[in-house]
């Protein structure tokens, strides 16, 4: 069986809270992998990290054999930092230089002052921006990086033709020189730093949630997110996004592929509704469901994008034994197909029946993981779950 | 059926037609909102007219009815008032708009139903030759700018001015006739700045000027801003530069101010330089209203007496009255009026003086030299 | 003490509770123990008037409470410490404890209460002019117990107190818990910890989909095997 | 050398001119800041409070003939119940609304009291009388070569720092200023605390309301022009000085109206002055785009 | 059964409506026939221009309030182009909606990462900065001056003039944009909008892209609004830039909150009654009062949200309909169960 996510050392803090602490899961095709705990063990957090609702202050996440969440080392943060610092310094000479040749007689006007330091200032700003990893500075730095690289090499090409300094006397080349060698491949350095895929993903460049889905994760919520004022089938096609391909003009013209696409996600809508035993209730809004009911359209909407891997964030809470028990027959009905499913679940009696393999987080760490009878018999989950006991491997 | 019932109560409503044996000469303007006082003058001056009419005996034996339509001074309003009164079969002539942005968006409505009308008070430039219904008993913006730059330069031999103008269309033509005939005069344009009429804090242009030192700001705009435009300069410490406007500042709220002493503007009408016709007409305005007409009252009076020419003279046929105005269309056919003699020229527009009247010791006196 | 008789709610569409009836006695720690989503938080924002009831009624003292606004049911002295915690992070630990005493008037006393607190947890007294965001986990909930503490309840109603903590800090907290009881305030103990709250508690309520599925002695349920059963299946 | 003198006697007397506006805008601000912070809704009726403060103001000295400084405090009380008012009337049924229903309420709201106002007062601009205003306030108070500053101008700066300290301490110092930072970090807890969360709302309401109304008395005076659709540009600018300093932050707020009015004076003054309110609103707009968390206020996360 | 499926299918109503509609002109209502068309052509430009602004607020969830910004540069647009370069109509609308779509994409791809109230300013910012642009970029706009001498529109060489012309004029473009909509609507696009109001954490967990999807919203919705303004400056022949201030935004807004944001027939209900309640009221109310006419809409605004926030036909309500008919339909075909 081949792994298809693999989780390495993730770890995520909401300031100075540690929600997850360098956890290590993988999931292999076809299995149902359970993952409980006692409530605030971080399960949502983790489930919110793999569907890139939430992004991990640390480790990886591949999916597929995909990188997912790569890891950034501390040295190119640092680097970065450092970068941005030089970038204002080398802004400290440029602003006068530039106005010496550029405005020239104009150096002590109120105006001219002021615009100096308001350049100066967006410097500042742009490397608090970058230092912060804000994505906005990101793209603007582009645009200072390319400006000060133009000025670096049309000083060092007018080395000559310069005169002094304004104010000053002293020959501008003093200044122009040594700022053009530096500045010039300093931007070029920093912008191809800017662009590795890595850093990239500092700023924010990394796939969102969507895209997750579009890779072939799908996910259920812990407390339910329908869309409430649509129809259950409805509810389902928005399932079908990532399947469909129609544009905007196809739908404005709606050419025969587009009709033949909406008829098929019909068709196939119906089809899950089915699968989830809702078939009856297609055409209600799904705010009018039963508890139950909800929760399983939930599971159909999340299949209908074709998901490799369904993660479902406790599918059984607030059922009552019966309901529960069909959902155990339809989580089957769906590993069936071929699907990994990655299940959240406080409730181990769920848990033994259904599940291949367990792991069980605790206050955001990894304590045990393994098959559901090794699992009931580790003294460290036992503790977790009854609690109470001081003999925790931590204390 | 709920909707059916309520579309039919408002479509009874709408079509309304009230049947009366009179003339009607509706007066578009604004009645309400911040020109309202503009708008006012346009009202008295109108009644009064209508007033004199009927008691003559009214036209042909009808009596004169002056309708009020309030179009707010927006150009939306001011089109589906010109609608409105386009399809009213009583309606043979209007009085109106006042802003040139409203004549302007009803002009083409009037156009297209043949109706002619009368503005008594937009000075726009382009209006004249947008329509051959359209026709003004006011001169236009360039003419008074011109004025202005003349009368400037010769009469008060002021070199240097500055310009604070409103970002409206009377305004900025006023500004442009302005500044292009001081370049020819040889007065020297030290700024121009501008204002919304959203603002009330003007002191940092007013700041600018005060370290252009002027000799004069000219300030084309409405009465109520530029009352608190000097007021503001004053404060700034601005004090012996002299302000001057146009007609929009002919206004008893300058009046009222008194740091406007010694302000100057242009105006269409002037009570005691004006004719006996006119003597009769202040008489009577101020025995009515209790105050000075102002321009708007006079012009509009006039408009007003224009249309009851017409329709006297070729009953209330739309095109007939049209081709009766467009006939006026030389010094010696001219309607005599309070605010001297108005005729025609091929595109509407009207030939007129223009005069200059000062405040002195917090009131409107004409000044002493005019220029003729 | 407090009395909740068939007590209905609706959370959105949801029937969060159906037909709750549940008592406690004066002096006394009853638990009130269940899984995740099953109602426990919802009983207790009952209580407190924030979470609206459809039908039944809750007595408190032989008067209903029910449709009384939240501050009144405070001043009557039922005060609830929430669900993780829930301190106000942007204010510091003194004015943490401060709005805790919102509703009593007398200053003397309050800072009379808040010194019985630092007494009681040391630590909130080196950390008083700290921002309440910056405390770790254990002195966050030492804090809203004491928060809670400063309206000098009569009933005391603590929702998941062990939640997310170490269990050594959860061994600590049951220790306080134990010694406020002692000091004669009664107390409504919400667990999922069911062992930690049964051990401390006097009598204990099993919740399950919003209905109460089991009650008993406190020893008694800890030894019962549906309870056991009901965590480890 | 005079050319110079020129140049930088026009600078401070811009920059007098510009800390002048910033204040009122401060004042304003205070009051978007102040209802953001608790309840997370941009009231766009507090620029109609200040249109309402100035022509209380102006009404009660004209008309009812009372000295404009005890006309400015009954002002300052009457907007208070007023702010109390509207947050009765409009906000409070609909506190457990989505944020889209109650931002299309304050709107409704300003649009209703501002024709409102139109209807009572009339759109013309309104100016006091001479003879009413106090003397004292045209006199300069202070004049250094061409810079001039009158003493309104210096009465509005003191009210204006006077009135954000007293704000700061009532804020930080006093048990229903812990209660209003509370309530604006945990509704629901602070009630559990039995803190009346309404209470504590409108209260919130009447301090931003009578910052609101007692700047629209101030700018009434000062700039002697009050007009009904006074409270549009003026709320919005003040608006994008309470999220220029960071929203919800009262030294925010100051520091954002001064910044926003400086520049609004320079950018008229030295750019273009037909662009005036455009630097309000661009400056507005970066600051939402590039940091939405203003100079000095925190970054807010949404919850999942 | 096909004619009891017909019957109910809100096509068929509406074009039936329309029937009605392109009757109007031939009524026997007297003199006031053409002031009645012009007060109707009012409305059905609203209902174009309210369907257009439907899609941020009431499709995606978001509030604009800059949407007037498009209208007026739509109208600009026709107004330039017809103007310096005579162009057809035909050829007009498509560029004016496509230049709308561009401003659209421009301020929507930087701005809609902005959470509701955020975005409102920002809109709100930028309508006020187009209106800055028309009045003072003379060289461009004539500014304050506005743009008189707009040719009237014409089609196969005969101008339009006439007010039932421009009536059926509008007619057709209400309903090309109903076309639009409703096919957006019931698609691929539309339910990816309709997930984003609804829920956007759960819809970016479906695989839609929160940000593409939202700026198409925009783009379209600017491109509608633009193409409103296009057939205004046709239709009116002068433009200024007071025509786009502010208050229509709040107006169209106003509609569409009255009539039920996200719902079709909603959103015309609510221009088909409020744009002509304006012409009543300057019937019915006193001179001083008509200019505060506003503070209707700004109380309707507030009652609605008071008691009726779903407006007059809810979101929801038109969402069920068209699931039963959909459930019709499909029984109907034989394809459903």
């Amino acid at each position: 069986m081949d792994t298809i996510l693999k989780v390495m050392r993730l770890s995520k803090s909401f300031g100075g809270l540690t929600a997850l602490r360098e956890i290590t899961l993988e999931a292999k095709q076809g299995q149902i992998v359970g993952i409980i705990g006692p409530n605030g063990a971080g399960k949502t957090t983790l489930f919110n990290c793999l569907t890139s609702l939430y992004y991990p202050t640390g480790g990886q996440i591949e999916f597929q054999e995909r990188p997912i969440v790569q890891e950034v080392s501390e040295t190119k943060k640092r680097l970065i930092k450092r970068c941005a610092m030089l970038f204002f310094v080398l802004g400290l000479i440029w602003v006068p230089l530039f106005w010496s040749v550029f405005v020239p007689h104009t150096f002590f006007k109120v105006e001219v002052v002021l615009l100096g330091i308001f350049i100066l200032s967006i410097r500042l700003l742009l490397v608090r921006g970058l230092v912060r990893f804000q994505i906005w500075a990101w793209g603007l730095m582009f645009v200072f990086l390319i400006s000060d690289l133009w000025f670096a090499s049309w000083w060092l090409t007018h080395l000559l033709s310069l005169g002094p300094m304004i104010g000053t006397g002293i020959p501008l080349y003093y200044f122009t020189v040594p700022w053009g060698i530096i500045a010039g491949p300093f931007s070029i350095y920093l912008m191809l730093q800017l662009f590795l895929r890595k850093v990239r993903q500092l700023y924010g460049f990394r796939l969102g949630p969507d895209a997750i889905c579009r890779l072939g994760m799908a996910r259920t919520f812990q407390n339910i997110r329908l869309f409430f004022n649509l129809s259950v089938l409805d509810n389902v096609r928005i399932g079908f996004h990532v399947q469909m391909r129609s544009g905007v003009l196809g739908i404005l013209l709606k050419t025969r592929s587009q009709r033949d696409e909406e008829g098929l996600t019909t068709k196939e809508a119906l089809k899950y509704l089915r699968f989830v035993g809702l078939d009856g209730r297609a055409f209600d809004l799904a705010g009018a469901l039963a508890y139950g009911e909800q929760r399983r359209l939930e599971i159909a909407r999340a299949l209908a994008s074709n998901p490799q891997l369904l993660l479902l964030d406790e599918p059984a809470a607030g059922m009552n034994a019966q309901e529960s028990s069909e959902l155990i027959r339809l989580i089957f009905k769906i590993r069936e197909k071929g699907i990994t499913v990655l299940i959240i679940e406080h409730d181990m009696k769920v848990m033994m029946n259904l599940a291949d393999n367990i792991y069980v987080l605790d206050y955001g760490m990894l304590i045990a993981d393994g098959t559901p009878d090794e699992i009931k018999t580790n003294p460290k989950v036992i503790k977790a779950y009854l609690g109470g006991g001081t003999a925790h491997a931590e204390t | 059926m709920k909707r059916l019932c309520c579309f039919l109560f408002a479509w009874i409503l709408l079509t309304g037609v009230v049947w009366a044996d009179s003339i009607k000469i509706p007066i578009a303007a604004p009645f309400t909102g911040p020109l309202a006082s503009f708008g006012e003058g346009m009202k008295n001056g109108a009644l009064l007219k209508a007033e004199e009419i009927n008691a003559a005996g009214g036209i042909n034996g009808k009596n004169v009815e002056i309708v009020l339509e309030d179009e707010l001074c927006d150009p939306k309003e001011a089109a589906m008032v010109a609608t409105k009164l386009a399809n009213d079969p009583k309606v043979s002539v209007v009085v109106g708009h006042l802003c040139s942005s409203s004549t302007l968006a009803a002009l083409p409505v009037y156009r297209g139903a043949k109706l002619p009308a009368i503005s008594p008070a937009s000075t726009n430039v382009s209006i004249g030759k947008m329509s051959p219904y359209y026709f003004r008993n006011v001169y236009k913006d360039d003419f008074q700018g011109l004025f202005l730059a003349k009368y400037v330069k010769t009469v008060k031999g002021y070199k240097k001015v500055a310009i604070f103008y409103e970002v409206n269309d009377y305004s900025m033509g006023l500004m442009l006739a302005f500044m292009k005939e001081a370049k020819k005069l040889g007065i020297k344009i030290l700024g121009t700045e501008a204002y919304t009429a959203d603002t009330t804090d003007f002191k940092p242009q007013l700041t600018k000027f005060k370290m252009m030192k002027p000799d004069a700001i000219f300030i084309p705009g409405y009465a109520p801003h530029e009352t608190i435009i000097i007021s503001q300069a004053r404060s700034l410490g601005i004090k012996n530069v002299a302000f001057f406007g146009a007609d929009g500042l002919d206004d008893d709220l300058m009046v009222k101010n008194p740091d406007t002493e010694g302000l100057f503007v242009t105006t269409p009408f002037l009570p005691d330089k004006a004719g006996p016709q006119a003597a009769g007409f202040v008489k009577a305005y101020r025995k009515k209203y209790g105050k000075d007409p102002n321009w708007f009252a006079a012009n509009t009076y006039d408009a007003v007496g224009i249309c009851a020419q017409a329709i006297k003279a070729v009953g209330q046929n739309r095109e007939k009255i049209r081709d009766y105005l467009a006939s006026i269309n030389s010094k010696d056919k001219a309607y005599d009026g309070v605010a001297g003699k108005t005729y025609f020229d091929k595109n509407g527009d009207c030939l007129k003086e223009a005069f200059v009247k000062k405040i002195k010791n917090g009131k409107w006196v004409s000044a002493e030299k005019q220029l003729q | 003490m407090l009395r909740l008789e068939d007590v209905d709610s609706y959370y959105r569409k949801i029937h969060a509770l159906k037909g709750v009836s549940l008592r406690v006695r004066e002096r006394s720690i009853c638990c009130l123990i269940g899984a995740n989503g099953a109602g426990k938080s919802t009983t207790l924002m009952a209580i407190s008037g924030i979470q609206p009831i459809s039908s039944g009624t809750i007595k408190f003292g032989g008067d209903p409470i029910q449709k009384l606004a939240p501050e009144e049911i405070v001043r009557r002295g039922v005060v609830q410490v929430p669900e993780g915690r829930r301190i106000f992070p942007d204010l510091t630990v003194k004015e943490n404890l401060v709005l805790g005493a919102y509703l009593r008037k007398e200053k003397r006393k309050v800072a009379e209460s808040m010194e019985n607190s630092f007494e009681l947890f040391p630590i909130l007294k080196e950390r008083r002019e700290q921002m309440g965001g910056t405390l770790s986990g254990g002195e966050q909930q030492m804090l809203a117990i004491a928060r809670g503490l400063m309206g000098t309840p009569r009933l005391l109603l603590l929702d998941e107190p062990s939640l997310g903590l170490a269990p050594i800090v959860v061994e600590q907290i049951m220790g306080i818990i134990r010694r406020i009881r002692d000091d004669g305030v009664t107390i409504l103990l919400v667990e999922q910890n069911a062992q930690a709250a049964l051990e401390l508690g006097d009598y204990g309520y099993v919740i399950e989909t919003g209905q109460v599925v089991l009650e008993d002695k406190a020893r008694a349920l800890l030894e019962n095997p549906r309870v056991k059963e009901a965590y480890l299946g | 050398m005079e050319n110079l003198l020129d140049q930088s006697s026009l600078f401070l007397q811009q920059l007098v001119n510009g800390i002048t506006l910033g204040g009122v805008y401060a004042l304003i601000a205070v009051g978007y800041t102040m209802v953001y912070g608790v309840i997370q809704l941009i009231n766009f009726a507090h620029g109609e409070i200040y249109m309402l403060g100035a022509f209380l103001a102006y009404t009660m000295v004209t008309v009812l003939g009372i000295p404009f400084f005890a006309a400015f405090i009954l002002t300052i009380l009457v907007c208070a119940c007023f702010g109390v008012i509207l947050d009765f009337v409009a906000y409070r049924p609909l506190r457990k609304a989505p944020r889209l229903a109650a931002l299309i309420t304050a709107i409704g709201m300003s649009i209703f009291l501002q024709n409102l106002a139109l209807m009572i007062w009339g759109s013309q601009i309104k100016s006091y009388p001479r003879d009413m205003f106090p003397a004292i306030f045209l006199k300069p108070a202070l004049s250094i070569g061409e810079v001039s500053m009158t003493w309104i101008q210096v009465f509005m700066l003191s009210i204006t720092v006077l009135f954000m300290v007293i704000l700061h301490l009532i804020i930080h110092k006093t048990k229903i200023g812990t209660a209003m930072r509370a309530v604006s970090q945990d509704k629901t807890t602070s009630a559990l605390m039995g803190i009346g969360v309404n209470r504590v709302i409108a209260f919130t309401f009447a301090i931003g309301s009578a910052m609101g109304g007692m700047a629209g008395a101030l700018v009434g005076l000062y700039y002697n022009a009050i007009f009904p659709t006074m409270g549009y540009i003026a709320g919005i600018k003040a608006f994008a000085a309470a999220v220029l300093g960071g929203i919800g932050s009262v030294p925010g707020a100051m520091l954002g109206g001064g910044v926003l009015g400086i520049a609004e004076v320079m950018g008229a003054g030295y750019i273009s002055s037909e662009y005036r309110d455009g630097i309000s609103y661009a400056v507005m707009i970066a600051v939402i785009l590039f940091k939405p968390s203003g100079l000095i206020g925190r970054q807010i996360g949404e919850k999942v | 059964m096909r004619w009891q499926l017909y019957k109910k299918d809100p096509r068929f109503v509406f074009l039936s409506l329309i029937f009605l509609a392109v009757l109007l002109p031939w009524l026997p209502l007297g003199a006031s026939t053409n002031y009645i068309l012009r007060i109707m052509t009012t409305a059905v430009l609203y209902m174009i221009l309210a369907l257009g602004l439907n899609i941020v607020p009431g499709f995606t969830g978001l509030l604009d309030l800059g949407y007037v910004g498009f209208y007026g540069i739509g109208a600009y647009t026709s107004g330039l182009l017809s103007i310096h370069y005579d162009l057809s109509l035909w050829v007009i609308l498509p560029l004016a909606a496509l230049n709308g779509a561009l401003w659209g994409t421009l301020l929507g791809a930087p701005t809609l990462r902005l959470t509701g109230d955020y975005f409102a300013i920002v809109t709100f910012g930028f309508s006020e900065l187009v209106v800055l642009v028309l009045r003072n970029e003379l060289w461009l706009t004539r500014g304050p001056m506005g743009l008189p001498g707009i040719p009237p529109p014409s089609i196969f060489g005969h101008p339009l003039t006439r007010d039932w012309e421009f009536f059926y004029l509008v007619l057709l473009l209400l309903m090309i944009v109903l076309l639009v909509v409703t096919r957006l609507q019931d698609s691929r696009l539309g339910r990816a909008w309709f997930a984003i109001r609804e829920d956007e954490i759960a819809a970016q967990c479906c695989g839609v892209n929160l940000i593409r999807y939202k700026v198409t919203a925009f783009a379209i919705s600017a491109s509608i609004g633009a193409m409103g303004g296009a057939f205004y400056a046709k239709w009116f022949q002068f433009i200024h830039p007071d025509m786009f201030k502010f208050w229509e935004s709040i107006l169209i807004l106003c509609l569409i909150v009255f009539g039920g944001m996200g719902s079709i027939a909603g959103t015309m209900l609510g221009a088909l009654i409020l744009i002509p309640l304006s012409e009543v009221l300057r019937a019915v109310l006193p001179q001083g009062l008509f200019s505060a006419r506003y503070l209707i809409y700004g109380l309707v605004l507030v009652l609605m949200m008071r008691w009726r926030p779903e407006g007059l036909v809810p979101f929801e309500r038109a969402q069920a309909k068209k699931a039963k008919l959909l459930q019709e339909r499909l029984t109907v075909s034989g394809d459903g169960e």
